[in-house]
């Protein structure tokens, strides 16, 4: 039993706003149709004037159409036959238009030190209305990433989501890669510029633990205008050799911080002078893998301290 | 002997099983049809009766259950027969589209516990035929879209089936 | 090559106090033994007396050891040796005790509309020491679930959990099934008694939506004492009859519950009248399947409502 009426479309996926040709044929078996039946076409819900009919050899009808612009993302287009004073529909295609996909933007990535992955995201750019996958595409390589030395496998971002994570085992931390965000949908395929880096160079820490040290030794005389201070490197970046920066303000009036520093990572015990007497100072922290590459880390949570 | 008589054999609890199967059905029925016309604008079956014919879907007939000439046995199995076509119909729908499956197979379920239900009341009256009836040639919908038409058919068909059976149920329900 | 040694127990998992006996056999191959080589026996920490040692044909010694009572549910058996002056541990083989699974209790079920699945949930009873699996296990079946008349899948509890959920797609809702609990170890198996039950005959509905009539309806004369209210059933039970229960007292003081009974399961409105004027009520209503079996649904949230 052959089908009752069957739609093809030239391309049914096109850019916005490009023409779209269909065909309908409609096959004698759809019940007994008269020679004078009039095939009609909707987009939608809108009726399609232009759609050119003939008889076919076998008996068949069939009907062509052109729509000039096709400026849905989404639209069902319908072939209908006037029956008994009806519209029947006999067949449905989904057209889809939209635009290739536009070069990712601004490509960054971060070693993630707490769930050991590469962390890379991106700008797609604006909607492009068609279903686009977005690949976070790289591979092992030496220091300007001209040639590759080693493949790594593809990392697929999630729908509609414009972040990849490459996990630890597939990355080398101490080696160069060339890395870069192909997006690809029906209309094409593009690339973002080419990143080249050794994953551990783009390591962003965590701040230390800033904290007041207690009981803050009795000092002979004491000293109202210094705080006792201690921080502690965080863990998984222990092995690193870092620098960091302690920042610190009263907390009233349109005070501005004053840094200190470089400062070193790890400080069982800190005396900050040349403060205020008896005023309440907040402070912050952060830390940089030094003298070898990295990100700054965020600044520590702010410590409230009074001073003497 | 008259219908009324025979209801009495007609447990109550199975009576009120069976209505409020039929009303569950019909909300799952309801559900396909909406999802339908939301999801692909298939919203008005009377658009797709040349199809509808071309593709050949069978209806099924509760000719005995009317209640000018209702036969309790006959419309018992009318009705079994009847939901035992519409799995039939269900299953040819397989692969009608992800957003719909889930509808499609609640439904499936539904009709088959309705049908397990009757037929189980049928053995306890000993009227149950000799063999359970097996399935007869079912519509093939070669595409995506003879699939959605098929659901929207299916489903428009199923209500009235649904409506005739209610009635005859409640009839039974109310003797 | 061989390995140097090898514990072999007899049972590594046994009941909490029973014995236990393991042997080492200690190859020639173990960095020239001296003949006199004592094999040494700890238990977690502790040295354990009473190996008994011999030579073995081929050259290996092997020593033979019985713990009387095994009271950690979990312990380390190691076999040593007394090597240059320090214990050697050569092999370590791990040793559970523990008790065969009581029998499961309290089994009950409810049919959840809103996930679709047949819940059910047990006491598993006292701790076991062991890993315990616990499936949900039943079958098919006409009224009184003598005969299995068809098998639905195991329903395995994750682990540590006390619950299992039969999805819709395993379940007959009007037909009876058969049901009960297994509890599995390494030291035995048990069955808690079974139910027999329909699906559709253990919902349990949740409450309908409980509200008062905006704009309430002018009433000549006024009526302070009444309040105006509307319900609207639980739409995925729209399909099955019910009754309902509306319970209502004024806000303060220790008043009891005034409860109204039965009632439809939807109201578009509904005047509920020789209350207290001017005095602030909360009113609460749960619904049940009805004439068919089910379970009250819980009471709806309190609604706060102020008389004329």
């Amino acid at each position: 039993l052959e089908d009752c009426a069957h739609i093809r479309v030239s391309t049914p996926i096109v850019r916005l706003g490009d023409p779209v040709t269909a065909s309908c044929t409609i096959n004698q078996t759809c019940s007994s149709l008269g020679p004078e039946s009039q095939i009609v076409w909707k987009l939608e819900a809108e009726l399609q004037p232009g759609g050119k009919q003939q008889h076919l050899p076998n008996g068949a009808q069939e009907s062509t159409i052109t729509l000039p612009h096709l400026n849905h993302p989404r639209a069902l287009l319908s072939c209908c036959l006037l029956w008994r004073g009806s519209l029947q529909i006999l067949d449905q295609a989904e057209l889809q238009a939209g635009y290739p996909p536009v070069v990712p933007s601004n490509l960054s990535c971060l070693m993630n030190l707490t769930t050991n992955s590469l962390f890379c995201q991106w700008e797609p750019g604006p909607d492009s209305y068609l279903s686009t996958s977005f690949t976070l595409k790289s591979f092992k390589s030496r220091e300007n990433c001209q040639t590759p030395m080693g493949s790594i496998p593809d990392c697929m971002a999630e729908d509609r989501q414009s972040h990849c994570s490459i996990p630890r085992k597939h990355l080398q931390l101490y080696q160069y890669m060339g890395i870069w965000v192909q997006a690809k949908n029906a209309l094409g395929t593009s690339k973002s510029s080419q990143l080249c880096l050794s994953p551990i160079d783009v390591v962003k820490l965590e701040p230390p633990t800033l904290g007041a040290l207690y009981p803050s030794p009795r000092k002979d005389p004491p000293q109202p205008e210094c705080l006792q201070l201690h921080w502690e490197t965080w863990k998984p970046s222990l092995y690193m050799e870092q620098k960091c920066e302690l920042r610190h303000q009263p907390q009233l009036g349109e005070a501005h911080w004053t840094v200190v520093s470089p400062l070193p990572s790890t400080v069982p015990g800190y005396e900050l002078c040349g403060l205020l007497p008896s005023t309440v100072y907040i402070l912050q922290i952060r830390c940089i893998r030094w003298p070898l590459p990295g990100y700054w880390s965020n600044w520590s949570p702010i410590l409230k301290l009074v001073t003497g | 002997t008259a219908p009324l008589a025979l209801a009495l054999d007609l447990p109550q609890n199975f009576l009120l099983k069976c209505l409020e199967q039929v009303r569950k059905i019909q909300a799952d029925s309801t559900a396909l049809q909406e999802k339908l016309c939301a999801t692909h604008r298939l919203c008005h079956p009377e658009e797709l009766v040349l199809l509808g014919h071309s593709l050949g879907i069978p209806q099924a007939r509760l000719s005995r259950c009317s209640s000018q000439t209702l036969q309790l046995m006959g419309c018992l199995d009318q009705l079994h027969r009847g939901l035992f076509l519409y799995q039939g119909l269900l299953q040819a729908l397989a692969g009608v589209s992800p957003e719909l499956a889930p509808t499609v197979d609640l439904l499936h379920l539904d009709i088959a516990d309705f049908a397990t239900n009757i037929w189980q009341q049928m053995e306890d009256l000993g009227v149950d035929p000799a063999v359970k009836p097996t399935q007869g040639t079912m519509p093939t919908f070669t595409s995506a879209f003879q699939r959605r038409a098929g659901g929207v058919l299916v489903a428009s068909n199923l209500q009235s089936f649904l409506e005739g059976a209610y009635r005859a149920l409640h009839y039974l329900a109310e003797a």
